[in-house]
């Protein structure tokens, strides 16, 4: 079993490590043997093509996992500078200190001014560190909900792009109290008065992430994933086996389609064949036409009346076996 | 359970009655350690008695997701329980005065929210902020329950939803935290509680004190994750001892509800 | 010139002193001497009472400063002991951690709650250090922030006593934004719907003491002191002598008397005999009085009404020279 | 001023043109360093040319306390700054959108903050919430001015509150820390701000270093109380060089107001 993206994409790489072999051996080859090389060539990339489409469009859900947190994958920063203009970070949390997992500030969309925040990952060991591997402190989750707020009081839509392993658990994080923070801020969510689309674009992990997804229409992208657990965690308590990692996907469900299934997200997005990393430019347009196409229905309605349609669709969610003939009805949805 | 009419204090390992421990509200009387109690015992201990009227008790868990052994985990803990749930909620009064009450049963699979859980806490918080009346809810729990995946992290959201009605219509809530409250029921209701006390010695925290441990540059206090250590970095509002809860509670209550209730 | 309010209460004390040994020997003495001694210590009392209540209604600016001052001197929990009912402190900020130079909880204020806020003195070496001499934290101010919303929120007048040298001025408080958390209880004090008091009990100490005194009424018990400096610490500044503290204080004006005059409190209380420290229960019945007559007088006002009130009242602060003849006028207040 | 065709840079002492210096807006090509501006400087170098219309000129401190040697160096600030007190206060365009804003200058008594300063403070931000357009205002003061007692202290309140009606209003209001940003100033208004930017190496804080580094635990680290640190510290959103200023606030200041002003 892979247990990494690169892993389990290295049967591709080696089928592309060979054409560009052959490209290579074309180029040096006299006029006669060049076309034959060339004809190959296409036929390699043809196959490869083919390959691509038919292994992303059947991802089991550890294939999932291993996409989703794949280092080619574009990140919140890729998305908005693709989507938005004249983004401005804003830093401050007011309160302790700056937070790099977690960014923020306004942007334009089409033309009209909007707030986002979003999970920030790092691409090299330098990027990560600094992003602290995307895993918010307090601070992170304190800043957007002072971000929130200003979106609130200037009527701004909010969108916020979901990446995160999980918050950060360490004992400063705990100290400053990670459970407060994530709380407030999925309340200040409920509280706002302005449109708020949420965009699950790689990792969804647990309280890390619902602080800051519980938006009016929250997206997921196709090879997302979305869990209450980490796999790896899951299986280490289920079988002491952390390894187990994709028999615990399995049983998690944390795929886009059972998101979708369980009425958990509004809208799987789709992601470039092959995936959103090989064409971070065709993904954000994607997730783009999404978010225009949600925030424009959403900008019609009042702010108690999004208020309380937030409300209800997050009081929907669950699943359990009731006695009483009303909530029987409300089960079946 | 089979009555002995002895047992042993699990931290200080001295010897006590029965009788006297069920008295004192299963405190030890050696080394105050507060033991956990029982869903059923919690309600006995805090509110007016025979005020307490359980109500959602037709709802309990599906297996949506198919999870490995999740039903049968389901029924043991049901038929070893007896509730149908890890949470008990319904009206309760507090001398007199009718509060929307919900208590978590550690006991019950580790206290873990799922769906069933979710709800209840839910309907708890919508008719207190409906009824106008206070909302109480006594935290034990590990976490968000695993086996219903996405449904249980989602239970988060939905129960936050509920705090912010209560604060819409001006009904306070107040959370208690006994031990454990982790995770993410300490990340979700029960950390925006108007005000949060906290039971002596609870175990309070987001991460396992082993992932929190190998995260981070600080070292882990002696205390770490503790009622007291959390009331240090000023999480929570009140340590109360068990005894003294009731009264605590009362008082709280009805100095924040008094526009609510109608006076002159 | 005395730099404590116990070196200048000396000959006071001295006094006392021969009192209490007049009275030993007449317990000691033979009949007849006891009735002459006896009528000696009425005298030497008569004189002291007549001295104290001369000594306390000429004090000077310094006099007050070291009266305020007073290790004697009533602190907030003696206020709130005598005042209030079912006190009850709630302590946390959720965000960093404790503070025990600010304190705060429900009461019931003649069977009615109310929110209590103040900062919190210490009496001897390990309170006062447990206290930080009064000098909140950015948490401190953050607590009190919290328990004006919860004020808010459920309709309880707020209550604050004010007593305090300074906010904390560490490197620690800095790093934690104290001028943030400052600037934003006083926003939420002008933000709040319902009846709020304030009285300065002691030392109204600049930044550390407005944070928490921006209410419907202020009052300023006679010889407590508010002031936008210490006086030692502006005799630095001025002459670079600290130690011209008496000179100080009279430049600064930080007198009640001197607030009243100027429109910035609205109402000195006055204190028992000798000041609030010879009689912290009669100290705090004068207190509970003023503080009942003004909340009753609030009470009758809307939200909207006393927020508008409130900032008016503010909004008047401040005396300087206007060629407008509209605003000559207002400067004539 | 007589002026100099040289200068030397006060902070890494390499000598530059006094013409390409006052090009830089007064930021060494050499360190980087940025140097104080006068109030008149600022407003040149920020708001579009010409559009700045100065108001409440008519004010000017009194000596209410009749403090020691306070009129002389009233007297004195004004005939060497030119302007009555340390803000200067009024309308101006930034890329044509009108703004609100207020200048302060560190040149006049330290900036200082008395019933003046406070006074044109407290009329910039309700001009802003009145008007509906946004509240600029460039901060540089040690803090409030002691020679008038009690009345300073009360220009903190008296500014709080005028910022409220701008919150209440749903109009904008950004601070610009520059060097240096201090005590009652930062205590106040500064700190409130919807967005708070500041210039590099700006000196912000609320006690004397000197004070500061006194009290408590911690040791001060080598750049304590600059721009930078406060960042750090997660009390400011972004150090904008000031050559950027401009651009920065009209990007922000139009996002923000995109509600204020008439679209579609
Ligand atoms: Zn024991
Ligand atoms: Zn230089």
């Amino acid at each position: 079993m892979a247990k990494t993206w690169k892993e389990w994409e290295r049967p591709l790489i080696e089928v592309e490590e060979n054409i560009e072999k052959l490209k290579q051996k074309a180029k040096a080859s006299p006029e006669a043997e060049r076309e034959d090389l060339l004809k190959r060539v296409a036929e390699f990339e043809r196959r490869r093509d083919n390959y691509i489409e038919v292994m992303y469009s059947r991802l089991g859900p550890w294939e999932k996992v291993l996409v989703a947190r794949a280092d080619q994958r574009p990140y919140t920063l890729d998305y908005i500078n693709s989507i938005f203009t004249n983004f401005t970070e804003l830093e401050g949390d007011r309160r302790f200190g700056a937070d790099h997992a977690i960014i923020g500030g306004p942007a334009y969309l089409d033309g009209e001014p909007v707030m986002v925040i979003g999970h920030q990952k790092g691409r090299n060991i330098t990027e990560r560190q600094y992003r602290n591997f995307a895993m918010a402190k307090p601070e992170g989750y304190r800043k957007a909900i002072r971000l929130m707020e200003m979106a609130d009081r200037f009527g701004l839509p909010l969108i916020s792009f979901v990446d995160t392993p999980a918050a950060d658990p360490s004992v400063e994080s705990e100290s400053r109290g990670i459970s407060e923070a994530i709380a407030a801020s999925m309340l200040k969510m409920f509280e706002l008065e302005v449109p708020s689309v949420s965009i699950v674009i790689g990792e969804g992990g647990s309280g890390g992430a619902i602080g800051i997804a519980c938006a009016s229409s929250v997206l997921m992208l196709e090879h997302a994933i979305y869990s209450v657990i980490p796999p790896e965690g899951c299986a280490a308590i289920l079988w002491r086996m952390p390894d187990k990692g994709a028999q615990a996907a399995t049983a998690l469900k944390l795929t886009a389609a059972w998101a979708k299934e369980f009425g958990l997200i509004d809208e799987i997005v789709a992601e470039p064949k092959g995936g959103a990393h090989r064409d971070a430019i065709e993904a954000a347009g994607l997730a783009k036409e999404a978010i225009v196409r949600h925030l424009k229905l959403l900008k019609k309605k009042s702010g108690s009346k999004l208020k309380q349609e937030r409300y209800e669709k997050f009081r929907k969610m669950g699943r359990f076996l009731s006695e009483n003939p009303v909530d029987a009805l409300a089960k079946t949805r | 359970m089979k009555a002995e009419a002895f047992l042993q204090c699990s931290q200080c390992k001295k010897i006590l009655f029965s009788v006297e421990f069920e008295q004192l509200l299963r405190v030890c009387p050696h080394c105050g350690h507060h033991h956990r109690l029982l869903a059923k015992q919690r309600i006995t201990a805090t509110f007016d008695p025979e005020s307490f009227e359980e109500l959602d008790k037709e709802i309990s868990s599906l297996d949506p997701l198919e999870f490995p052994d999740y039903e049968e985990k389901l029924e043991a803990a049901q038929a070893k329980n007896g509730a149908t749930d890890s949470v008990i909620s319904g009206w309760a009064k507090l001398d007199g005065m009718k509060v929307s009450a919900a208590v978590a049963d550690f006991s019950f699979m580790g206290g873990s929210m799922g769906s069933v859980a979710g709800e209840k806490i839910t309907r708890t918080l919508e008719r207190a902020a409906d009824a106008h009346c206070p909302a109480i809810i006594f935290c034990a729990s590990g976490g968000a329950r695993m086996q219903e995946g996405l449904l249980s992290l989602m239970q988060m959201a939905k129960t936050t939803a509920a705090v912010q009605r209560c604060r819409e219509n001006g009904v306070p809530y107040i959370s208690v935290f006994t031990d454990p409250t982790m995770a993410g029921v300490l990340a979700s209701y029960a950390s925006i509680a108007d005000i949060i006390l906290a039971e002596p010695g609870a175990l309070i925290g987001f991460a396992g004190a082993r992932v929190s441990k190998q995260a981070g540059v600080s070292k882990a206090p002696s205390d770490f994750q503790t009622a007291e250590w959390v009331l240090q970095n000023g999480m929570i509002d009140k340590i109360v001892h068990r005894r003294e809860m009731r009264t605590t509670l009362t008082n709280l209550v009805k100095m924040l509800s008094w526009r609510l209730v109608k006076h002159g």
